[in-house]
């Protein structure tokens, strides 16, 4: 019942800032802050309330295959607590952050359709209505990556602008495809009809499927676009793309579609799981010979989102438990490192390594709170990077591809050498930097320190105890493929 | 009237009695969104072009206080804003979010297909309004770069 | 089976514009092409022989037998204006841009390293 | 069957005319045969017994035009002649494109031929739409009340793109109408 409040709320904020919107913008800010908070309440009160089995929300009252229906699943709900709280400390982090490019209303609401697109995918359980969210969270991501309105933003923005519209071209084909086969559009229907057709078709939908929503996810051959993109937007809106976006249009759209609708075909796995340690290497190959922070972070990006498509593709429980954690922390570290990022431009108006100094008296938080992220996310041991990269590994080996583990298992070292470059030169340089008085509000020290405590606490998601209530049952509902399709079907 | 804007005496003339047939057209094709072709979104476009036609022909700053610009920025976010609360009276009133709760009337006249129709009036007054609002965006662009 | 192949053809017309052009007005050309593509082909899986527009008329009782499949249309309806308001966004960001580097050649346009 | 054939004479007509559009020298006219390619999508549509589309694809595709001839009219810019580089990659694309459309070949075997749809859930909308909904247009019934949501979204993907394209562009709602006045 409380499914589609999680489209309505962000939405109506988006509308209703754009029709108070004055001069200044704290009306903006303050109501922003409280819809986020209150969706992060909503999401985590849904976790605990889904027990295994699928909510359906009927749109405009219709059954499944003649209207669109909501489906929520732990694993979607699971999504929908990383988008808010990643959001939540993004709007935190960007109250002060914003103040210095441009402040306006403008900023706050296309923030709001960026969650309400991410949240409208999430939920959806139709395959036209996730094309059509996909496009608005695709508009708000161009906007907010332009919002600085210096050249390279508007370069970088441009041929995001340029790769997203080819990759929804593709989408709107597979779609198109996919209807003239199965003659309905609900996944759990086309799911059904697919299974009667010959197998060819399923390879062919996959396919167009695979180029249209990698070129999202940024695997291996599609990930021109990310490094430009990333790095040029403002600190909070990187963290928000890296850390969320290119996991809720991406990785969990590639989940639903491949795991519960097409059913796992083995060759998608494969090709997952090449991709995925091919996204490792050179993603970290590509990271180490950067200087610039946010370039450095974009790359990085690319290289631990391999690891989530290495875990998916391997198919094992072990492996989907792996990659769910590690999406999970990723996205926690990842924004972090963004949020430094973001506080050391402001502090220093530079992004580039050689130039920073010695930021740890300047700027304890931030030095402090980089670190634990650099530690977490190149796998050191009491951190949460280091459980989910070795589950990745441990199922990589039992499932009989020890090369794949060798490989994961020297990107994570690449990962620890160029987060060390970072810390030697970026915040125990030498040469002395000097800093302008409190360039780093209070708003952006606490998104930080949220964030480096969480990459402690989730490492305890490890214990067993917890594990069941949690991510258990979000590798339940992947593993068994075909048990979304008759959930949905079984209970109109 | 100040000849310096704008087209010829000619077009002006036209245009003077053109406009309110193309937005009587345009409010025709809302109107009759369920019963003919064409709806909400193709009504909304003859509108804004209706607009855009008067902008070409009078010149910009006859239509800066022939319409007044930012109330159409506010008409867009309220008809999107109404569009949600239609959907939330469904909730209320029809059992599911967008339901169509008002009763349909006999089919082929007028008003008849519930919230179908209201949908349609409120689609209608965002696309023209907003349409208008990006060419109107792009004149003021084009007005800064000359300075 | 030709007409599909006909609309792929155009979509891939499209693929070779954005590939090998360089200014920035032909990209966004090439996508409307592809843009265009796909919104018939999907169009065109609805087509049945011999069918009519999927609207009653008063006096003329029309079995709904001999009706073209309504649901492509209404979602290419869709797609049409998602691809109006996709030119939009890429005509204002190529106009920045233009007033950014005073070209729209995309090989001049080269400000991000790496 | 004339609708097919009418409908191959018209796709080839926009390839050709697509081709055009990408060769052309001059900015403005290649924006303008890409207009009339896509007014040729809106008298395909009309053939394929689509109305509401074909209305519809007609004014955004004059829209587009306004907006595109808006933003690129004052541009005096020439296109240098394409550099060796170009010349290979066209070349290569070209080759690469050709064999995709060979090798697609099979798998459009796979659709239904066209003409027989597998209408599953439409005949649903078509037996029943006008009872159910009221509405005589059964392509406004399905907008409008079956899959209402996705016009929820769809007016929201616009107002995006709306919003988007102001914040690009830079023209916030009051202060810039203000400073306009000043300046």
């Amino acid at each position: 019942m409380i499914l589609p409040f999680f489209i309505i709320i962000p939405l109506l904020t988006a509308f209703v800032i754009t029709l108070i919107s004055g001069e200044r913008d704290d009306w903006a800010v303050i109501l922003s802050i409280i819809v986020e908070i209150s969706l992060l309440i909503l999401s985590v009160f849904c976790f605990f309330r889904v027990d295994g089995t699928a909510v359906i929300y009927k749109m405009s009252n219709w059954k499944a295959p003649i209207g669109i229906i909501l489906v929520a699943d732990s694993l979607s709900i699971f999504m929908l607590i990383i988008v808010s709280f990643i959001a939540l400390t993004s709007l935190i982090f960007s109250v002060h952050y914003i103040r210095h490019l441009s402040p306006s209303w403008n900023y706050y609401a296309l923030f709001m359709l960026l969650v309400t697109g991410m949240n409208g995918v999430i939920a959806t359980g139709d395959l036209f209505n996730m094309f059509v969210f996909v496009e608005i969270t695709l508009f708000a991501a161009y906007a907010l990556v332009a919002y600085g309105n210096r050249a390279e933003e508007f370069e970088a923005s441009f041929k995001y602008a340029i790769m997203g519209s080819i990759s929804s071209a593709f989408v709107l084909l597979g779609i198109g495809i996919t209807y003239a086969m199965t003659s309905t559009l609900t996944l759990a229907n086309i799911a059904e009809v697919l299974k009667q057709k010959d197998p060819m078709v399923s390879l062919w939908i996959g396919g167009i499927f695979l180029a249209g929503f990698g070129l999202k996810a940024a695997i291996m051959p599609f990930h021109a676009w990310l490094p430009d993109a990333h790095s040029s937007a403002p600190a909070p809106i990187s963290a928000m793309l890296s850390g969320v976006l290119i996991k809720a249009l991406g990785v969990y759209v590639l989940i639903r579609l491949f795991f519960n609708v097409l059913g796992g075909i083995a060759i998608f796995n494969e090709v997952f799981v090449i991709l995925g340690t091919i996204s490792i290497l050179v993603g970290g190959f590509l990271a180490m010979g950067q200087w610039d922070f946010k370039r450095l972070l974009a790359y990085s990006s690319i290289s631990q989102v391999g690891y989530i498509f290495l875990g998916i593709g391997l198919g094992t429980w072990l492996g989907i438990l792996g990659a769910v954690f590690h999406l999970l922390n990723h996205a926690i570290f990842k924004s972090l490192l963004f949020y430094n990022a973001g506080s050391l431009e402001t502090a220093f108006g530079t992004r580039d390594l050689r130039k920073m100094g010695n930021v740890a008296k300047a700027l304890p938080v931030t030095s402090f709170t980089s670190m634990v992220a650099s530690l977490s996310i190149s796998g050191v041991p009491p951190f949460n990077g280091f459980f989910s990269k070795l589950i990745i590994i441990i199922a990589a080996i039992q499932a009989g591809r020890p090369i794949y583990a060798f490989l994961a298992a020297i990107g994570s070292l690449i990962t620890l050498a160029y987060y060390m470059k970072v810390q030697r030169f970026g915040f125990h340089g030498k040469n002395i930097l000097q800093v302008e008085k409190n360039a780093v509000s209070f708003g952006m020290n606490s998104a930080m320190i949220i964030l480096a405590v969480l990459c402690l606490v989730t490492s305890l998601l490890i214990v067993p105890g917890i594990r069941e209530a949690t991510l258990d049952t979000i590798v339940a509902v992947i593993m068994n493929k075909t048990g979304y399709v008759s959930q949905i079907l079984g209970r109109q | 009237m100040k000849q310096t804007e704008g087209m010829t005496l000619i077009v002006k003339t036209v245009t003077r009695i053109s406009v309110w047939l193309v937005l009587l057209y345009g409010i025709y094709i809302i109107l009759h969104g369920h019963l003919s072709p064409g709806g909400g979104f193709a009504g909304g476009v003859i509108i804004a072009l209706a607009f855009l036609n008067v902008m070409l022909a009078f010149g910009r700053d006859f239509i800066k206080n022939w319409l007044n610009i930012d109330m159409l920025h506010d008409i867009d976010s309220s008809s999107a804003t109404m569009f949600i609360a239609v959907g939330i009276l469904g909730i209320a009133f029809g059992g599911s979010f967008l339901a169509n709760f008002i009763p349909h009337g006999t089919l082929f006249n007028l008003v008849s297909s519930g919230t179908i129709q209201v949908l349609n009036i409120v689609i209608g007054l965002k696309v023209g309004m907003g349409l208008f609002i990006v060419v109107w965006a792009l004149v003021l662009f084009h007005l800064d770069q000359k300075e | 089976m030709t007409v599909y192949l006909l609309c792929f053809a155009l979509f891939l017309v499209g693929i070779y514009g954005i590939i090998t052009k360089r200014d920035l007005v032909r990209i966004i050309i090439s996508w409307g092409i592809m843009g265009y593509a796909v919104n018939l082909m999907f169009v065109l899986f609805g087509y049945k022989n011999g069918s009519i527009y999927p609207i009653f008329v008063k006096n003329a009782p029309v079995l709904p037998q001999t009706m073209v499949d309504p649901l492509p249309q209404a979602l290419v309806l869709t797609s049409i204006v998602i691809e109006l308001g996709n030119t939009a966004m890429l005509a204002a960001l190529a106009v920045r841009l233009f007033q950014k580097y005073q070209t729209f050649d995309i090989t001049k346009i080269r400000r991000l390293s790496g | 069957m004339p609708v097919e054939s009418w409908l191959i004479f018209l796709l080839s007509f926009m390839i050709v005319g697509s081709i055009i559009a990408l060769e052309m020298k001059d900015l403005l006219s290649a924006v303008i045969s890409v207009g009339v390619v896509g007014l040729g999508v809106s008298v395909a549509f009309l053939l394929v017994q689509a109305p509401d589309l074909a209305v519809v694809q007609f004014l955004f595709e004059i829209f587009s035009i306004i907006i595109m001839v808006r933003a690129f009219i004052k541009k005096d810019y020439h296109q240098e002649a394409p550099s060796k580089v170009n010349k290979i990659l066209t070349g290569v694309t070209l080759i690469t494109l050709i064999a995709v459309f060979l090798l697609s070949i099979p798998l459009f075997k796979l659709i239904p031929t066209f003409g027989e749809p597998l209408m599953t859930t439409s005949r649903y909308y078509l037996e029943n739409g006008a009872a159910e909904t009221g509405a005589a247009n059964i392509v406004s019934a399905v907008i409008l009340d079956y899959r209402a949501y996705d016009t929820l979204g769809e007016t929201t993907v616009l107002f995006t793109a709306i919003l988007g394209t102001l914040t690009i562009i830079r023209i916030k709602k009051r202060a810039k109408a203000t400073e306009e006045e000043k300046s």
